[in-house]
């Protein structure tokens, strides 16, 4: 694990190691509290797959937009979606950014630019080029970064929409996060290209893929795309190649993922490799990141009480946000 | 607003125009009051204006940028709409022919419809679907549909349905300022059919609000409901009836989603009798609602059960002769009519 | 064949099986019965075997030409098995959840639903799309919807809808084999409670016909008429009642498209009054539709307006206590029973 | 004009001219009716794509399936659907091929092998797929032959269908017909890419342009997509390249193209073009081609007094065939 020539300077790899261990701790505490029954919700882990987000995460203003998925836990964390009300919207309660109406599939928080997440495999793609064409109009320049899975390259609103972007040269970047896997289906069981990134061309739009677990190596990727988009000059498809450690949900025997596989990647932890990298290439010393992780545990700790501690919604929202006026 | 509206209805002095000229106002207008209005859709700019003239000038003078011609990508139209809306747009996004939601609906529904609950009311969608829709074209059975009974069906989404070129331009304002999703159905055959269909237009930023409903005739005996083209048949009825003694009430919903409900109610209240008339298949339409909604409120005043008028449990048949069966006529209404006396 | 119904429903021979084996059960006996039937959807095959593990076990029996893992589009699913059935297969088609139809409608209804009519009977389409559906799961608004008003109103898609074990294998045997397409909706916290949901399934080739409602339970006083889950709330309703001395006949309309009206009106011949229940958004749902048609067809005989019981006009919401407010509930179904009487 | 080494048999190139002047000398019967009042209805004009569907007819078995769309005309005649039929369906008859219910846009006559006509942009393509599985599971060659527009490549049907074709090897061929336009929409404003054949390699999936106009060319691309769809080696996609000589539909202004594109277009108009390099490449005489548009004449004069004399269907087929039994 040497130096890298092309890694960024020592602030930007300790905000994305920040990152990265707020996205792993917090996927744990649900995990472990998930296992305990002390909560019970759906869960969709997104452990291993945290450097994708904070990749992007450290070149995007709080004014950028982001769309993600169901599978968004590290996406919001990595927008910075404060973990209180993520917690409390997890738990559905009165306290969660979307007052526990929305749940986890669905989690806004515009004040973040966590505009949109969506339950629906690839339809957050034609949303998110609506965020580009009114930054677009409004002439500022801001970016909008949507995030899906390699299972979504087969739906049809990741055609339309990639097609639309290119053509009105939308300032947005599309993030497709290949965990090799669409639920229960290896993507070479369901995908014409061997590189979602080969998609791209279809559109006349630069396409490029990169070792997702590599921090450094997404960090540029994403900095070129995402300036590429501020800059005016249009669209880019990044496919970060990736894993699920946890399968699908919580829950998933795996049954259908190769055991050897698995094994493998979670050995090879990106935030864990990362972590000693950091250390071994003196960007860091053990205490340093330790201290940055307790800090990280202790906001979990409150944002779980708080979670917990929160009311649910009163009965009446039920009949609320329906509309703009209620009862209709 | 209201009285607005009453006046306009009143007012002879202003021009007549089709429905197709009456909605171009509206859109021109709200896109002169607001730079936050913009058009998306396939074929809408110029030239040709899209493919029934409707949005005809619009691009030249508001420019390519807010008058946005698109691919053929239904689900990426309505996309782009949602995602602008939330960032603070009004988009209008025309859907050519109703039948094509389908290739959308996920959009519709389960982004535009339900992305204010979904977010705890965080991010509002204001934005308008403009969509041609009816049969009487020989278009066939994928180009000929009323599909209103789905949106009402989802809430989350409201729905318009004008019968009148100033209906159609203070409703259509009205929806592109209002802060949810608005379903506007414009049924084809008004379009640009002065003689049938024309009617006086209000000049300027002139609105309807949204819930209620317009008694286009008075009457006493029977209440007939219903919106769009079909009022017009409804109008036709009760001149007929009325020869022979029998005063029949026209209630022009004009808003399905809110809808005017106790307009309805009121009138039935008088006539102790009514008939839904719309043009979508009758089988779980709109009028099986507000049948329900009749029955359940006014069962002990109603003289007779509340009958509906609908297409028929067909696709839309081609020939023009089924075609012209399969959508409800003036004899049908009467018959219905005849059945609560 | 509704003998063996009744047989079947006697019978405590037959094992208690949760839904998701008797939907199993059905699907290996189609397809060991005939070679033409074939199922394709997301994660269908082995290992796994669905992500609610219904087609366990069939890939590895049939092989995966028959038991077909599809890439996630579900346009191209039902198209696949559009073209196929009218080549002459059988497909079932699965859509993991009912609220992604939405993605894949224009399928749905303007091909699946309309292509016999449209080529003059000359192109059948014999497929069934099996789907889960329902909220309670805390799934929140995009993965909890009930559409069945959607297609009920789209005619050319018949739709059944099984509250049993039972039936759901006889009534998907009868969609199978059927010669129109079907929507067959599962609602997904029946699968595997064997508990609450569970019942003897009989062996073999057991079928239910189509548009055959089932009386789950004779009463007097009041009919109940609902479909799959909501069914069990009824009966439960109705045990409760019974206390009171208040009789309540429940009627399972099994199939939705052909509906059995007959069966509905004859129990409310008898019992002058009527609830209907279902899971879906009231506003727009299938109980507007059948309850319009009994105010049109016994209106005199009626001692009081149908009741209608459904799901709030809400998109479903995720916090456990305003999901279960929005899903109709024994208590809500009650108190309808009590405005009737 | 001078003679083409890559030409097909004597017989082969005659079939090419007679399906070509059976589309050419219908369309303008059509047109000719219509614009006399003498006939009322929507239709869309194929003339100018002659060539293409005669490309791939001389290839196909009746046992082959073909799926079209509303701008299908040449495509029916080219698969062998009867002119009576035909004609009588156009005019709502009862007498037509189905029935009068479905009209020219769903024009269906299996014992030809057209089996859909669709309305609806795209949606053809996955519905060919489910043809070409039902060969495929059947254990037969049958190929399927899906044609479409350049404005159909956009829609997410398309990305969808061309994806499952690939990843299941389906004997379908995707034709493309691009005749430049999208109803009033150039392909250039609308269309990321140059070329629709572009868009295969997204799908691992071989893509072929050729000049549609050409009709020796378009028969050799046409015979190895077809014929790779026979030996089970899996789909391809060709974009044949033409133009709509009557814009999207009759009454159609036309002021949305360039004039002289236009002009040039017609100049160059592919079945007279044809007709001279037969002629003065000694496959034919004047004479011999005469005597076929004779021919055609005639039986087209045949059916359209057939239809004209045919009855409208009868009422009670307004609900007939909704479901298998009546009256559901
Ligand atoms: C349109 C649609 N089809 C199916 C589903 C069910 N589903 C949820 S997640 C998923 C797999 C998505 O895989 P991928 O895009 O690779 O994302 P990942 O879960 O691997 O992050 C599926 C099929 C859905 N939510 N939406
Ligand atoms: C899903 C859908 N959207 C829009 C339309 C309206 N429409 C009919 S034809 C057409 C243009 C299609 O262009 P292309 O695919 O190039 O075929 P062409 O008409 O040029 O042969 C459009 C937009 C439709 N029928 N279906
Ligand atoms: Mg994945
Ligand atoms: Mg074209």
């Amino acid at each position: 694990m040497s130096e890298r020539p092309d890694a960024p300077d020592r602030d930007t790899l300790l905000a994305m190691f920040e990152i990265q261990s707020r996205i792993k701790l917090c996927d744990e505490r649900f995990r472990s509290l998930l296992t305990s029954g002390q909560i019970q919700l759906i869960y969709y882990s997104p452990r291993g797959q945290e450097c994708i987000s904070a990749g992007w995460a450290v070149h995007l203003r709080p004014d950028d937009y982001v769309v993600t998925i169901y599978r968004g836990l590290h996406d919001h964390l990595a927008k910075g979606v404060p973990l209180r009300e993520l917690w409390a919207e997890f738990l559905g309660r009165a306290t969660g950014t979307c007052k526990g109406k929305g749940g986890p599939m669905h989690i806004t928080h515009p004040a973040s630019g966590l505009m949109v997440t969506t339950g629906i495999v690839g339809s957050g793609i034609p949303i998110a080029n609506g965020f580009g064409l009114a930054a677009q109009l409004d002439g500022t320049d801001q970016v909008t970064v949507v995030n899906f899975g390699d299972g979504a390259s087969n739906i049809g609103a990741f055609h339309e929409g990639l097609n639309m972007a290119a053509v009105w040269k939308l300032p947005v970047v599309f993030v497709c996060q290949n965990n090799l896997y669409g639920e229960h289906t290896p993507m070479k069981m369901s995908t014409g290209v061997d590189f979602i990134s080969e998609r791209a061309a279809a559109y006349g739009m630069p396409g490029v893929t990169v070792n997702g677990n590599d921090p450094v190596a997404t960090w540029n990727v994403m900095g070129e795309a995402i300036a590429r988009a501020r800059a005016g000059d249009g669209p880019t498809l990044v496919e970060a190649r990736t894993y699920r450690f946890y399968g699908h949900l919580m829950g998933d025997a795996m049954e259908y993922m190769d055991k050897d596989e698995r094994k493998a990647a979670m050995e090879a932890d990106p935030v864990v490799l990362y972590r000693e990298w950091l250390v071994s290439n003196g960007h860091a010393t053990d205490a340093d990141l330790s201290e940055i992780e307790e800090v990280i545990t202790a906001a979990i700790d409150d944002a779980v009480e708080f979670a917990m501690n929160s009311p649910f919604p009163d009965a009446a929202e039920l009949y609320t946000d329906v509309y703009a006026e209620t009862g209709k | 607003m209201t009285d607005t509206t009453i006046e306009a209805i009143e007012a002879p002095a202003h021009p007549v125009l089709p429905m197709a000229s009456a909605i171009n106002q509206a859109l021109d207008v709200a896109m002169g009051l607001d730079p936050k209005v913009f058009l998306l859709g396939e074929d809408i700019a110029e030239p040709s204006g899209g493919v029934y003239k409707v949005t005809m000038g619009l691009s030249t003078k508001y420019g390519t940028h807010r008058v946005r011609k698109t691919a053929i990508s239904e689900a990426a139209i309505i996309g782009a709409a949602v995602g602008s809306a939330i960032a603070g747009y009004r988009p209008v996004a025309e859907i050519m022919m109703m039948d094509f939601l389908a290739v959308c609906l996920d959009q519709v529904t389960n982004h535009a419809g339900k992305i204010r609950y979904m977010s705890g009311g965080q991010t509002p969608v204001p934005m308008v679907i403009r969509t041609s829709a009816g049969a009487g074209r020989g278009f066939g059975a994928q180009h000929s549909e009323l599909l209103e009974a789905w949106m009402i069906h989802t809430p989350g989404i409201k729905v318009a349905f004008p019968s009148t070129p100033a209906d159609a331009k203070g409703l259509l304002l009205t929806a592109i300022f209002d802060d949810d999703p608005v379903l506007f159905i414009e049924q084809m055959m008004m379009y640009w059919d002065v003689k049938r269909f024309g009617g006086p237009v209000p000049p300027g930023d002139y609105r309807i609000p949204f819930g209620v409903a317009d008694v286009k005739r008075e009457g006493t005996d029977v209440t007939l409901v219903s919106y769009g083209r079909q009022v017009h048949d409804c109008l036709a009825t009760a001149t007929k009836l009325a020869e022979e003694g029998i005063s029949c009430e026209v209630v022009d919903l004009r808003t399905l989603v809110p809808c005017d409900e106790a307009a309805v109610f009121a009138s039935v209240h008088k006539t102790k009798r009514a008939v839904i008339v719309h043009e979508a298949v009758q089988r779980c339409g709109f009028g099986a609602e507000l049948s329900s909604r009749i029955h359940e409120e006014m069962f002990s005043e109603l003289a007779a059960p509340v009958q509906r008028v609908g297409g028929a449990n067909t696709p839309v048949p081609y020939a023009s002769n089924l075609e012209s069966d399969f959508i409800p006529q003036v004899h049908d209404i009467e018959a219905a009519v005849r059945k609560t006396l």
